[in-house]
């Protein structure tokens, strides 16, 4: 089995990273840093997952969250959606396999990729409301949050959820705080079947690599690994045993990538957008300087006098 | 700094797969004491721990308990988190969601806290001491084995039987307990005595 | 400064059938040294600067969270999360000051004949040279250009600023929706705020015009020169109704 | 279980058969994934739901619900219809070559001595042919027809592929594939665990389900050793643990028995319990049985349990029925025999079949009393709940006492794991409020009832005068005090009978293993096949060094398991005749030609020479039975009964209504529904989600956000029928009762042809009731029916029958 990770310290040592560590941050120019921290990853392996929902279970818990309890709506899946205090979910899909006419039964833990490339980093306006660390960790900086849900729209998994109450957004930290100190996030430490492993991001293809050869060996000829390039790659990854149709798995993105709107928004928009402002406020002064001001000459109010006084009531 | 972990020696003859993962490796080269603004201080920092077993079903997992203040010193032990014991052979640190989500069930709204009794007719419980109580029931014990005790069949043979008190035993208690609640019941004669092995 | 009342006034009379489109309630000529001519009832300029200052608070916390470079405009507003929940009540009070603009004026605002003319020779409108410019009614194609365009613009601003409004409206669109609509809604900012900037320019360029919005009323001498049509249309056709005050 | 979690990483196939390991037991599933990733293990799910475990197997049959033995013996018939049996081990380790007696017989669905007036059968035919030398006979040829190899044979040849196919519903293609599987186990070097739960058990044949797959492991060769075993899931954190300390009716702790109003006196009590070997030179280890009796008189009575009183035999009371089970007890209050009723961390109200029935029982009692951490319906089942529990307080007369206890997190002391390792836990917090520990609660109860004794006389008040009661604190006894009790100690000195100037026990001191406890008084135990878990050097079920030598998943040192720390059961089976381990790679045990050693403790003398001793010392034939004898009521081979409640009739017997010995109280047979009713057409099971634990978590609100409302589940075809949408309310009855229920619909569950007939199976899941931080919901066992199984009275909640239809939702919902 994959090791476990030890018990956590009650005396941690120090963080060990920071904001030292920062590759980027919303809004914001950062140093980069002198020496980058060794890329970590988590791993789901779906062909692993008995959708228990203790990584749910765990993840509520370790971040001190107050979900609201629901309804049965005719799914498995609850809440039936992510939200501020469900920073991960279990989607369960009915999948009959139209090749072996085989029912599999398709559970994806479901929360944020922590991409290369973030969505939601690129889209935030708030100076350092979103961070990335140089291991790969995306993480929210809610002192900085300002609720605009423009991350939202950033990213291209649809991971985070504004709160209701403090209107900041929330997400999966990766635990950030655990693996400060040394730990894996608290959804890996409970995962019953060690479906989700963390380690370095090396590591954890290898150990990809490990469980897709026992599907392949199994039938499953398109098992495969999820780390998606078209957001740089992600340090949340799956082990597919349908590598070939992601979206099979609750809609997860066959080729995920910042939406070209978001882009555009992002990018042309804004140095266009500046640019045209700046134009225009150009433009007047230019003209002013040529053209003077247009003023009304006294020939002009000898008219209107004439006008208004050759026609008494 | 050195982050290599200490490994249990259950890891060190793990052989599957991987030559086992290096958080060391993870990258954090020197020590960075700047706190990083989106870090949440590590909540589990100057709590107590304490060895304890899931008490659901019979995997057993090992957990650990964290509080503040320790029972040990003879202080008021408050769990602040459950998480489980790396060090634990069956579970390696796992937990299923009930036992991921075990601080709920210790801190559960709908935890008794003082004794209650239900009058005869009456349409809400009010409280009773302790000692209210448990005169209540060794009096209603005594009236009712004195009453239906039986001694002899009707062969004559020495039966010494009650079976007009019963009692139900919990699956979920320590074998302590259990042995305990063996003695008290059993010297009794009671023979209505049952566990939750079936259900 | 008040007007002087002691002045005899030209008033538009009830002949509703001759009233030209251009000639709203309460604009009037008042004979005299100088001709005074109202322009904008009180109600009008205060629906004018309602909408004026909600069109600079949204430009300037819309900007904030445009671009980073800009970031530090939310601290006029009390900080970021107070210029994100500001933003978009602005946007309301904007919107419907907008609508009673809107209504008020849009009627002066239909497109004229002479109109394309006008624009043909922009660059005498540029040069200033008013004298080779076709007489124009109460406003001119420039000001009627501002006058729609900002018309659609807001229109577009407000729906696409409901479809982003995430902390109301979060559940009614799709996320493909809102990234539309927020890509719609910046283009269609940046848009209106260089509109803006042309009409605020056309305020200071052409000397006399301030006082329209703040006093109500322009010399007799800036309607000959700028809106001589709606100068004449003042003082020979009666108006169509009583003005409001 | 026979083998430990642990172990089950070393199997080669895993077998989930009446149980759903992944959605019930998730930690312990991980040691399948374990087995499945690194040994390329194979796992088949059998289950008439697509469940969790199912999700991630390599291989799924569908399987209607109380139908498994049909579909056991007839991977048995296939097994031995193609030779695929591990012989070696058959013959030298099972009773397949015993001879048995010419009486027996098989007939019509029943075997001889049927008494239809009694349900019961006279059991006396049942048994080997005793030679002249007092020993069993045996034919090891195999040729004798009477041998319990032919006897079988001839037994499972009814239960052909198509016969599964009739009865079970599993189509034929998907049944050989797994008997294909199945059978590959039959070398010895292949292992199949099986690892089932309540899946099993809660039938009306629910012991003989076992029984079939334990007679298919057998046949494979695969008890004793890694990998294999019958592994029984326990569902409670220490239902292991209590069914060790005999806390039933009808036990002793460590698996002794009260006696029967038969058994008048101590001889006639020890005659039936002598348990003489049935072959020479065999160890039959229940011989010790006096000894481990007599220690826990002594245990219970100290100095009062004297040779004079036949140490205090007297003093336990004698059962004039089989068993006051559950079953028995609300049966017994429902008419009216019943005045108090304790119920400690127990929620009956829920967890028992009828819950209309139970509410009645509850409310003909003088006194309840409840003794739990959290809220139960129990303690509250006078109050109204308008359609939940619709009662009127008024009306109920029953006095309720409801004591607030402690939980795991607040006490410290030993739980019983499946693996039966006893596990020492310590308390990490404050009690809230004045919540007590349950030993507080009962040394209390006992000491003021003793006083009461003392001050007024009474009934046959000796017993409770003289129970053993020497603790520091009288009130509340500590774990440590009670531990050391259960495991034993010296009451008097025990001298060398070679040397009496040496002490072979010294008075006071804790006993060591159980080989050491005496029947003449000198010892106590409470438990003896606890004894070793505190002993002189502390306490070894504390234990935490996790070393595994070999990586076998023994864990030897980490924590203590009972008997003697042995960590898989029978593990001299695991060797060939010769003290060879089957599987060299797998070595768990070896006879080094003068010992026995390896990675586990010998199930069997160190010394035991491997020719002369069988490996199945609990028996005194030595081996494993593959036919039972008279132990178990309702026959010596399994053989398919339909439930009680069943939508086809029986195919083998038509005649025969559920098990024919069965026990079924008068009222409860007239709110059965009948056979292939349509009144209620569908199959119903009742189970478990891996979100709650029982009734427990209902009351926590993470889990009660992770599955938040009662359901039920159907298939789409049912619901297309029934008109019933996904997530819309259905309304479900049985003969019983009914419930409102959100309805999922869903691929997971397929209509089953079972001899020519369409059966659709509603699934129900048993979380929900009207206390807890969940949404109101109903309990399964509304809806259950109120009998249990022939030998244990397990209720038979995982098949019986209901129907649905398309409704509103409640009122107030």
């Amino acid at each position: 089995m994959f090791p476990a990770i030890p018990n956590p310290p009650v005396t941690p040592p120090a963080p060990k990273f920071g904001e030292a560590d920062l590759v980027r941050r919303s809004a914001s120019e950062v140093t980069p840093p002198a020496t980058r921290l060794t890329e970590v990853a988590k791993l789901i392996d779906v062909s692993k997952c008995i959708g228990c929902k203790a990584c749910q279970a765990a993840c509520i818990e370790w971040n001190n969250l107050h979900e609201e309890i629901g309804y049965n709506t005719g799914f498995y899946t609850n809440p039936p959606d992510l939200t501020e205090n469900s920073f991960t979910l279990m989607r369960f899909t009915e999948w009959v396999n139209p090749e072996t006419d085989n029912l599999e039964w398709l559970i994806r833990k479901d929360g944020c990729m922590h991409c290369a490339d973030p969505g939601c980093l690129k889209a935030c306006p708030s100076p350092g409301a979103i961070v990335q660390y140089s291991n790969g960790i995306v993480d929210f900086v809610h002192e900085n949050c300002i609720g605009c849900g423009y991350c939202i729209k950033g990213c291209p998994f649809n991971i985070p959820r504004i709160s209701k109450v403090d209107h900041t957004a929330y997400k999966c930290t990766l635990c950030s705080d655990r693996v400060a100190v040394g730990q894996g996030p608290a959804c890996q430490k409970a995962c019953p079947t060690q479906a989700i492993v963390f380690g370095t991001k090396d590591e954890m293809k290898d150990w990809a690599d490990f469980r897709i050869k026992d599907l392949k060996s199994r039938g499953y000829d398109n098992a495969g690994l999820y780390d998606p390039q078209g957001v740089g790659g992600t340090h949340v990854m799956y082990v597919l045993q349908h590598a070939d149709k992601p979206s099979l798995y609750a809609g997860l993105p066959d080729n995920p990538r910042i939406s070209p709107l978001v882009e555009t928004w992002k990018g042309v928009t804004k140095y266009v957008g500046l640019a045209a402002m700046g134009f225009a406020v150009a433009a007047g002064f230019v003209h002013h300087l040529i053209a003077g001001p247009n003023r009304v000459s006294p020939e002009d109010e000898a008219e209107a006098e004439k006008l208004a006084g050759g026609k008494p009531t | 700094m050195n982050m290599e972990l200490s490994r249990r020696a259950f890891l060190r003859t793990a052989g599957a797969g991987l030559a086992g993962t290096t958080l060391g490796a993870m990258g954090f080269g020197e020590v960075e004491q700047a706190m990083a603004a989106a870090i949440r201080p590590f909540k589990l920092a100057n709590t107590t721990e304490t060895r304890n077993t899931c008490t659901y079903c019979s995997v057993a997992c090992g957990i650990i308990i964290y509080s503040k203040g320790d029972l040990r010193k003879g202080e008021r032990a408050d769990i602040t988190h459950i998480e489980g014991d790396s060090d634990h052979p069956t579970n390696r640190g796992t937990l299923c969601p009930k036992g991921a989500a075990l601080l709920d069930i210790v801190h559960a709204k709908t935890r008794l806290t003082r004794p209650m009794l239900r009058k005869a007719g009456a349409a809400s419980f009010e409280p009773i001491s302790w000692d209210e109580a448990f005169d209540k029931i060794a009096r209603a014990m005594k009236d009712d084995r004195d009453a239906n005790f039986v001694a002899t069949n009707k062969d004559g043979v020495t039966v010494n039987r009650w079976t007009t008190t019963g009692f139900l035993a919990a699956s979920a208690t320590t074998n302590e307990t259990a042995w305990c609640t063996y003695k008290v019941v059993r010297s009794t004669g009671m023979l209505v005595f049952d566990n939750q092995a079936r259900v | 400064m008040s007007r002087d009342r002691t002045r005899p006034i030209i008033m538009p009379n009830a002949v509703p059938a001759a009233v030209p489109a251009d000639v709203e309630p309460g604009d009037a000529v008042h004979p005299g040294k100088p001709v005074t001519v109202d322009r904008y009832s009180g109600a009008a300029r205060i629906n004018h600067w309602i909408t004026a200052v909600s069109l600079v608070l949204l430009a300037l916390s819309g900007m904030a969270l445009f671009t980073p470079k800009l970031f530090f405009l939310t601290g006029l507003f009390g900080g970021g999360q107070w210029t994100r929940a500001i933003h978009p009540w602005i946007g309301v009070v904007l919107f419907f000051s907008f609508m009673g603009l809107f209504f008020r004026f849009w009627r002066a605002n239909l497109p004229a004949r002479e109109d394309g003319v006008w624009v043909a020779r922009i660059s005498d409108v540029l040069g200033g040279h008013e004298e080779r410019l076709p007489e124009v009614g109460k406003y001119n194609a420039g000001q009627k250009a501002v006058f729609w365009s900002m018309s659609a613009l807001i229109l577009l601003l407000i729906t696409s600023g409901i479809v982003m409004w995430d902390q109301y409206f979060y559940s009614f669109t799709t996320i493909e929706q809102k990234r539309v609509a927020i890509l719609a809604h910046s283009i269609a900012a940046v848009v209106a705020i260089c509109v803006w900037i042309v009409h605020v320019y056309a305020a200071i360029w052409v000397r006399g015009t301030l006082s329209a919005m703040t006093r109500g009323h322009v010399t007799g001498g800036w309607a000959w020169r700028h809106h001589r049509k709606w100068l004449r249309e003042l003082v020979q056709k009666p108006g169509r109704r009583t003005p409001a005050e | 279980m026979t083998n430990a979690w642990t172990d089950i990483k070393n199997t080669d196939l895993v077998v989930i058969m009446g149980g759903n390991a992944a959605e019930a037991h998730p930690c312990g599933f991980k040691w399948v994934t374990e087995a499945k990733a690194n040994r390329g293990a194979k796992l088949i799910v059998v289950d008439p739901r697509y469940t969790r475990s199912a999700a991630v197997s390599d291989y799924y049959a569908p399987i209607r619900q109380g139908s498994d033995i049909a579909f056991l013996l007839g991977v048995i018939n296939y097994c031995i219809q193609n030779d695929k049996v591990q012989w070696d081990y058959v013959k030298a380790f099972t009773n397949a070559a015993y001879v048995v007696k010419d009486g027996f017989a098989y007939q019509d669905g029943l075997f001889t001595g049927y008494d239809e007036v009694k349900r019961d059968y006279n059991r006396s035919s049942w048994d080997y042919v005793i030679g002249e030398d007092g020993y069993a006979v045996v034919d090891e040829t195999l040729q004798n027809p009477r041998c319990v190899w032919n006897l079988l044979k001839q037994h499972v040849s009814v239960y052909t592929p198509e016969m599964v196919n009739r009865i079970c519903g599993t189509p034929k293609d998907k049944f050989l594939k797994i008997c294909e599987m199945i059978a590959e186990c039959s070398s010895p070097t292949r292992t199949m665990t099986s690892m089932y739960a309540l899946g099993w058990t809660q039938h009306s044949k629910g012991a003989q389900n076992i029984r079939a797959m334990a007679m298919v492991q057998l046949i494979l060769g695969n008890i004793g050793v890694r990998g294999g075993g019958m592994n029984a899931l326990r569902g409670h954190s220490n239902i292991q643990g209590l069914t060790d300390l005999g806390l039933m009716s009808n036990l002793i702790p460590g698996y002794l028995t009260i006696p029967t109003e038969k058994e008048a006196d101590f001889p006639t009590y020890m005659s039936t319990r002598g348990f003489k070997p049935l072959r020479p030179n065999q160890m039959s280890y229940w011989q010790n049985y006096r000894k481990f009796f007599v220690s826990f008189q002594k245990a219970m009575w100290g100095a009062a349990a004297t040779p004079a009183n036949d140490y205090a035999y007297q003093w336990l009371p004698k059962l004039d029925v089989p068993s006051y089970d559950v079953l028995r007890a609300f049966e017994l209050m429902h008419q009216g025999k019943m005045n108090v009723y304790f119920c400690q961390g127990f929620n009956p109200l829920q967890a028992f079949p009828n819950k209309a029935k139970l509410a009645e029982s509850l409310a003909r009692l003088k006194l309840l009393v409840i003794m739990d951490p959290l809220e139960t319906e129990t303690a509250r089942f006078w109050e109204n709940h308008g359609i939940y529990n619709a009662a009127d307080p008024a009306a109920i007369q029953t006095e309720v006492i409801q004591l607030p206890t402690t939980c795991f997190a607040e006490d410290e002391g030993s739980l019983v794991n499946s693996g039966r390792w006893l596990q020492w836990h310590w308390p990490a917090g404050s009690p809230p409020g004045e919540a007590r520990t349950d030993s507080f609660i009962l040394a209390n109860i006992h000491l003021r009832l003793k006083e009461l004794y003392r001050k007024e006389g009474g009934a046959f008040p000796d017993p409770i005068l003289n129970l053993t009661w020497n603790y520091a604190n009288p009130e509340e006894p500590t774990a440590d005090e009670l531990a050391k009790e259960m495991n034993g100690y010296v009451v008097s000195d025990v001298l060398d009978p070679n040397d009496p100037t040496k002490k072979v026990l010294e008075a006071g001191k804790q006993l060591a293993t159980f080989g050491a406890l005496r029947d003449d008084g000198s010892t106590a135990a409470g438990c003896w096949i606890f004894t070793g878990c505190y002993t002189e050097a502390g306490n070894m079920m504390a234990r935490r060094d996790n070393s595994d030598p070999g990586d076998t998943g023994t864990y030897l040192k980490w924590s203590f398991a009972w008997p003697a720390n042995r960590r898989i059961l029978y593990n001299r089976a695991s060797c060939d005749l010769d003290g060879k381990p089957w599987d060299p790679s797998r070595k768990l045990i070896e006879w080094d030609g003068t010992k026995w050693s390896g990675y586990d403790v010998p199930d069997i003398a160190p010394t035991a020479k491997p020719r002369d001793v069988g490996p199945f010392i609990m028996n005194p034939e030595g081996v494993s039975r593959l036919f039972t004898r008279g132990m178990m009521r309702d026959g010596p081979f399994p053989a398919h009964y339909e439930p009680f409640e069943s939508p086809v009739v029986n195919v083998i017997a038509p005649k025969i209504k559920g098990n024919p010995v069965a026990r079924v109280f008068k009222d409860d047979l007239a709110q059965f529904a009948e056979t292939a009713s349509p009144e209620f057409p569908y199959a119903a099971t009742s189970y478990r989600l891996t979100e709650h634990f029982h009734y427990w978590t209902k009351n926590n609100h993470v889990n009660s956000v992770l599955q938040p409302e009662f359901f039920v589940e159907i298939s789409e075809e049912l619901a297309k029928e029934k008109g019933i949408a996904n997530g819309g309310w259905s309304r479900v009855w049985s003969k019983r009762g009914s419930v409102l229920a959100k309805t999922v619909v869903t691929k997971r569950i397929r209509p089953l042809v079972c001899d020519g007939k369409t059966v659709h199976i509603v699934g129900i899941p048993i979380h929900w009731g009207f206390i807890g931080a969940a949404r109101k919901g109903f309990g399964a066992n509304v809806l259950t029916p109120y009998v249990g199984d022939a030998n244990i009275e397990t209720p038979e909640f995982k098949a019986f029958l209901v129907n649905i239809e398309a409704s509103a939702g409640p009122a107030s919902a």
